[in-house]
């Protein structure tokens, strides 16, 4: 074992501290967040150094390294700004199963310009009906003509409003021609016709990122965009959702470090009764509970990634790396606001988004009934199977 | 088995509010929240309906109502979901110093329009360094002749931008004593000297106004001066009490309503297989786990109603119950939202304004961490 | 503001059972904790003394007493820290399925003799494969003529091997419907074919004798049923709301009692530089967390007893009370256990034997995970 | 970074395994606990395979491995019984202190035993008014015409009434020759003249290892017993508390694994309603917050181990390992019992133990309060220090 990361991976933490703290301008994510505008500036500012993509393959452009990398880059991201974090590092959500699943052709075509930070992509999985069971799925997608047609309507999509493709989970329609397997992924692009989108509205937090509902009424796209030909169990769809937990479990563990350096700051600051907030062995207490929150949550999230990378990590691991990093996330956050008493909930000083942000990540891909179905399917085998 | 004896009459208050409530305020709210504002017009529609100031006497104008009524009327608008018409601070947090604390002339003068709605109050205490440690006021009040010259900044003050009367705490530079150093004052909107700074930008609390205060060489008459001199510590230690439970009482209803509103969401929404949320076994759990919580806190806050109204004031338990109870509320507006799924991402989400708003009721009106160290004091640890 | 009204009278029974306790039993539980059993003269000390059956009327040689005396006489003996002599279980669980349900002839054969102490009973509900699941279970009772023939084993009995009385629950095996089959029975100690099993080791309540039961080919007279035939199941039920709640009132009683030493312990004990342990913050927060969470367990509860003695019972929060309860006594009973430092680590330290006596209240009269499902269910969820 | 054991670790993981699963009797060890009863041979036998100090130096006859190779010990033989594990394990609490700090001399005479499993050591380091502050230590230690004289009491001692040398931590003497720093370490033989042993009594937990209050009456031992020539600041014998913490919550890991791995059993085999336990929703979210709740846990206790052994390991890292790997332990052996029902009670299930171990190593070398300390220390800087 070997608990310290590599010279390159500590270079790019350090070079992504450094942009983050350089480039992410405090009044400037106000202002988006309060707008509801996606840092596009940023995020191609982000691609151009090399940080976005940062684990996807070499033939698509990434920098082929792994998603500890990744989850490096997010950490250092989000605890600078976790809203701004947030949106640059979900722009690629959904890239993902492009180049994993896709032919190498269309892999390029649509992963490329997001590399470029000049796409969004989204994942367009869940339905609202799903809850946390992929089998439910009822969008359709069949052959039609050599085409692709797809039918349906995915819920609460991430960079929904603005994505310049998604990737669509669908079923085989009854009577289509491919037979078989019943999962199908399909990219779309957003100009494609019948795509109607509603917006999903203001959100509790992660705030530049694009929330809504995609109404596909008979969208057409060429056969290339099928990502497997053939179809699949419901597991690789189900591998997806597990990358973007484990991501998502980065995003967290920067959240929860972020306020906790504004809350070890303001404590060492702030006088009451006479002395520093540090002083006081109840706010002394509390600092070491998040410390140690936070110190139990890295390592975890960092096996989850390293786990991932050398492909042995399953649904159990992801889920677990999920409920505890976003469950830090939220109590280490939560403390924050309140160590900074009123401050703490006053947008000037930041906490107040980190924790709005960390429940967010709470929810996404699953709260925390889903993931301890999921944690309990690998342990124990799934319900049903005596 | 009830602790809390409501009769015939409260109940129709009750329904009354409600009705009034829900046709007269709730079409507007959303609104309200996107303008940081609240407008005047509410506050008079709720006063001219006799909502306001229940416990004023009917000699002002008001209901004379006994504290069962405050109860009520703090209740029905927390299910409101919103914020900005802030009538419980004004009500039975600052109207009581100006009833119970007033000269029979500044009762005469400003309580009828307190009922009314007409004047909107405010309390000025908290400064930018001095939160829950009143005796680091800075904020001076200096004698001049018969005027009362005030110094000094407030922040996170509620109704800020639309008080028409303040009342601000402020110290007596002469007097080293900080116990014996603070005086109340009332302040008029528009009295030379008093300006209000920039609302302030928060996480939730989107329709209520709070603000700073800034005064500058602001002068008031000496008989603005809210009881006696010097004894400003003591008023606000005697009526952040009520302040509490009154906080203890919203942070309650909150819990209340976000809970029932999710175990409707539970009950009438079905998963894949066509089978209610609420039936799956790990949701029902959740649902009995808070459903426990809610009851216990409210046994605990109604016993203490009925202590504090038959005149039994409990520091100890008061202080328990604010902190417990807004930590409680808290608890709930997490836990809540996380079984709407997706949905209770959005602002759509009934549950997501209280996430938003509730998270600071763990810190006003004294911090939780004040109120243990209050607790435990009184212990005698 | 009280919720519970108590007499002088209720006052006066406290203190004379309070004295008694300390004078005559307390000297000896630490003897019964090290031999696991405690002596039937201990019981039948407590029955003279007029502490047992406090509810039998006194026709039955009892004291005819309201629920309240039901609820001293449990606090009390929670004050003895041990468990050994169960009388609260005999009094207040097992007899009142004699007195409620029995004829006549049952009452007077054995009412006076629960009330004396000279019959210790005992409940034998729960069997090895079938614990909270009623309609598992596979004892059965045959009709024989006359007679009833009782086959089948029973375990985790307290009073298992002190008791002179055994209320047994068996199936019919001829009746389909499991709610339907089973009834109750009255089993008399030294009736052929009713053996003991080995008292059960278990991780505390030493002086509790825990037991096996076992019954092959029993045969019991007809005139032993207790109740009407196949009314089994609905008199378990009835009862089995009394048991909760009694074991609720164990659980705060305990939770109360610990932190009462607790406090007392770090209000009496200095650090290196002579300032009590409760002056440390971080003491002081913990325990005010924790007085706060008993007094708020507290008022619900009081809440509870009221509505039982009114005859107004409350399923749901009745399993409410039972689940939150008894783990708050465990949570209550590991923190401070944190607060005596190593010394908390030693039997000699007074929370160390509630540490390990009070983790089994949440699972005992039904789990705690149980008393979800009834507030579910009841709720309607 | 590498998370998975090396070669060699994993061969010490599996035989220690294998050991505790082929040695430890479920009933000897019920029976040992309660009659208080050292499980001598079975100590042997673990030393006679080279478990016991494993993490000691080759000039020490140690395997001269690191802490890391000691945790993955502790936490298997804990995972097979708590209060064996702990029993055997604890054999060594204080033997260390001789061969980091002592001569070479007295290191090879006092530790060669233990690591032989002939010898129990103790750390004598606490007295009751100390609470977590080892300034307010008030054993004297002086020298006295070329001997070394000791008076004062320790409590609460484990080992204390059976082991074979106690390392006594004190202060010079006023007027005492030697001048200078205050903290002094000495070992002190248990046959020396002037020791008084009384029983702190039966103990909730950890019931083979005997514990008592150990009295010193100007006890003399040779000049050569004490481990450092010219005494130290508080640094050094904080050091060793951290070292045992680090132990603790390796123990403490495998503590809550054993209790997992038999609620996980019971569950699959026990049925209720006519359904095995393993099909109930909660039940299975009971069993995937425990799995979590050690996974997180896990990793912090070898990434702690490991930093000692880079000699990176500060008393932060020491303590949030021991808060979280202790707090973890409780609650994952609380679950284990409640899951086992009434069973979960009894002695003969062995949950029951698993739950009341967990609770003393929670107390144990500091319960929460001081660790907290510890860690603001760090975290923030002391108090006082503005």
């Amino acid at each position: 074992m070997e608990f310290e990361l590599s010279k390159p991976q500590k270079e790019i933490q350090k070079a992504a501290r450094d942009f983050a703290k350089g480039e992410f301008d405090k009044e400037e994510g106000i202002a988006f967040s309060k707008s509801r505008k996606y840092p596009e500036k940023i995020l191609k500012k982000a691609a151009e150094l090399g940080f976005i993509g940062i684990h996807y393959p070499q033939s698509c452009e990434g920098a082929g390294m792994g998603m500890l990398e990744n989850a490096i880059v997010a950490e250092q991201f989000c605890r600078q700004d976790s809203a701004m974090g947030m949106a640059v590092l979900l722009s690629g959500f959904g890239a993902e199963c492009v180049f994993r699943f896709g032919e190498k052709e269309i892999a390029k075509r649509l992963v490329l310009p997001v590399v470029e930070g000049k796409a969004l992509s989204a994942l367009a999985f869940f339905e609202t009906k799903m809850v946390g069971r992929i089998d439910a799925v009822s969008t359709l997608i069949a052959e039609d003509n050599g085409d692709i047609a797809i039918n349906g309507e995915k819920n609460f999509v991430l960079n929904g409003m603005n994505a310049d493709f998604y990737v669509v989970l669908g079923r085989n329609a009854e009577g289509a021609s491919f037979a078989g397997d019943r999962f199908f992924l399909v990219a779309v692009e957003s100009d494609r016709k019948g795509i109607h989108l509603t917006d999903a509205g203001q959100t509790i937090g992660n705030n530049m990122v694009s929330f809504g509902h995609v109404h596909f009424d008979n969208v057409r796209v060429p056969a290339e965009n099928l990502l497997q030909k053939s179809g699949s169990g419901p597991d690789r769809p189900l591998a997806l959702v597990n990358e973007a937990r484990i991501q998502l479990s980065a995003m967290a563990l920067g959240t929860a470090q972020g306020a906790f350096d504004r809350a070890l700051d303001y404590i060492r600051q702030r006088e009451q009764f006479s002395r520093k907030l540090a002083q006081f062995q109840v706010i002394r207490h509390k600092i070491a509970e998040m410390a140690a929150r936070i110190e139990q949550t890295r390592w975890l999230v960092y096996k989850t990634a390293w786990k991932f990378d050398k492909k042995k990590c399953d649904a159990g691991d992801a889920a677990i790396a999920k409920l505890t990093a976003s469950r830090c996330a939220l109590e280490v956050t939560d403390e924050a606001v309140q160590l900074l008493g009123g401050y703490g909930y006053m947008t000037e000083y930041e906490v107040e988004h980190f924790y709005r942000d960390a429940k967010t990540i709470e929810i996404m891909m699953g709260s925390s009934f889903q993931l301890k179905d999921a944690i309990a399917d690998v342990v124990i085998g799934k319900p049903g199977k005596k | 088995m009830k602790i809390l004896q409501y009769t015939e009459d409260h109940e129709s208050f009750r329904m009354r509010m409600r009705g009034f409530l829900e046709s007269e305020i709730m079409p507007y709210t959303d609104q309200w929240e996107k303008e940081h504002i609240t407008p005047k017009w509410a506050w008079q529609k709720m006063g001219q309906a006799g909502f306001l100031c229940t416990a004023v006497p009917e000699e002002y104008g008001g209901l004379g109502g006994d504290f069962l009524y405050s109860v009520i009327a703090a209740e029905e608008m927390t299910r409101t979901n919103h914020t900005g018409l802030a009538t419980m601070l004004h009500s039975d947090v600052v109207v009581p110093y100006i009833h119970t604390f007033g000269s029979n002339g500044q009762k005469q003068k400003y309580l009828p329009g307190c009922v009314s709605g007409d004047i909107i109050t405010a309390i000025a205490m908290t400064e930018p360094d001095a939160g829950s440690d009143l005796a680091s006021m800075t904020a001076t009040a200096e004698q001049s002749g018969d005027w009362i010259v005030l110094n000094g900044s407030k922040t996170f003050i509620s109704n800020g931008i639309n008080a028409d009367l303040v009342i601000v705490a402020a110290k007596n530079p002469a007097v080293d004593n900080p116990y014996e150093s603070v005086s109340l004052y009332l302040v008029e909107a528009g009295t030379p000297g008093f300006n209000r700074g920039r609302q302030l930008e928060k996480m939730g609390f989107h329709s209520q106004d709070t603000a700073e205060m800034f005064f500058s060489n602001c002068r008031i008459p000496e008989e603005n001066r809210l009881g006696n001199d010097g004894a400003g510590f003591y008023m606000l230690m005697e009526k952040l009490q009520q302040e509490r439970l009154m906080t203890a009482i919203g942070g309650q209803a909150a819990a209340e309503y976000m809970l029932e509103l999710t175990q409707k969401f539970c009950r009438e929404t079905t998963d894949a297989s066509g089978k209610p949320l609420s039936k799956q076994q790990a949701v029902m759990f959740a649902l009995v786990e808070m459903a426990t919580e809610v009851k216990i806190g409210r046994a605990f806050l109604d016993k203490l109603i009925a202590g504090h109204a038959a005149g039994e004031p409990e520091i100890v338990e008061t202080s328990m119950a604010k902190y417990w109870i807004t930590d409680l509320a808290k608890r709930i507006s997490q836990k809540c939202l996380d079984l709407y799924g997706d949905y209770g991402f959005t602002e759509a989400c009934p549950i997501a304004r209280g996430f938003r708003d509730i998270r600071v009721m763990s810190i006003f009106a004294g911090t939780n961490e004040i109120m243990k160290q209050i607790a435990g004091k009184f212990m005698g640890l």
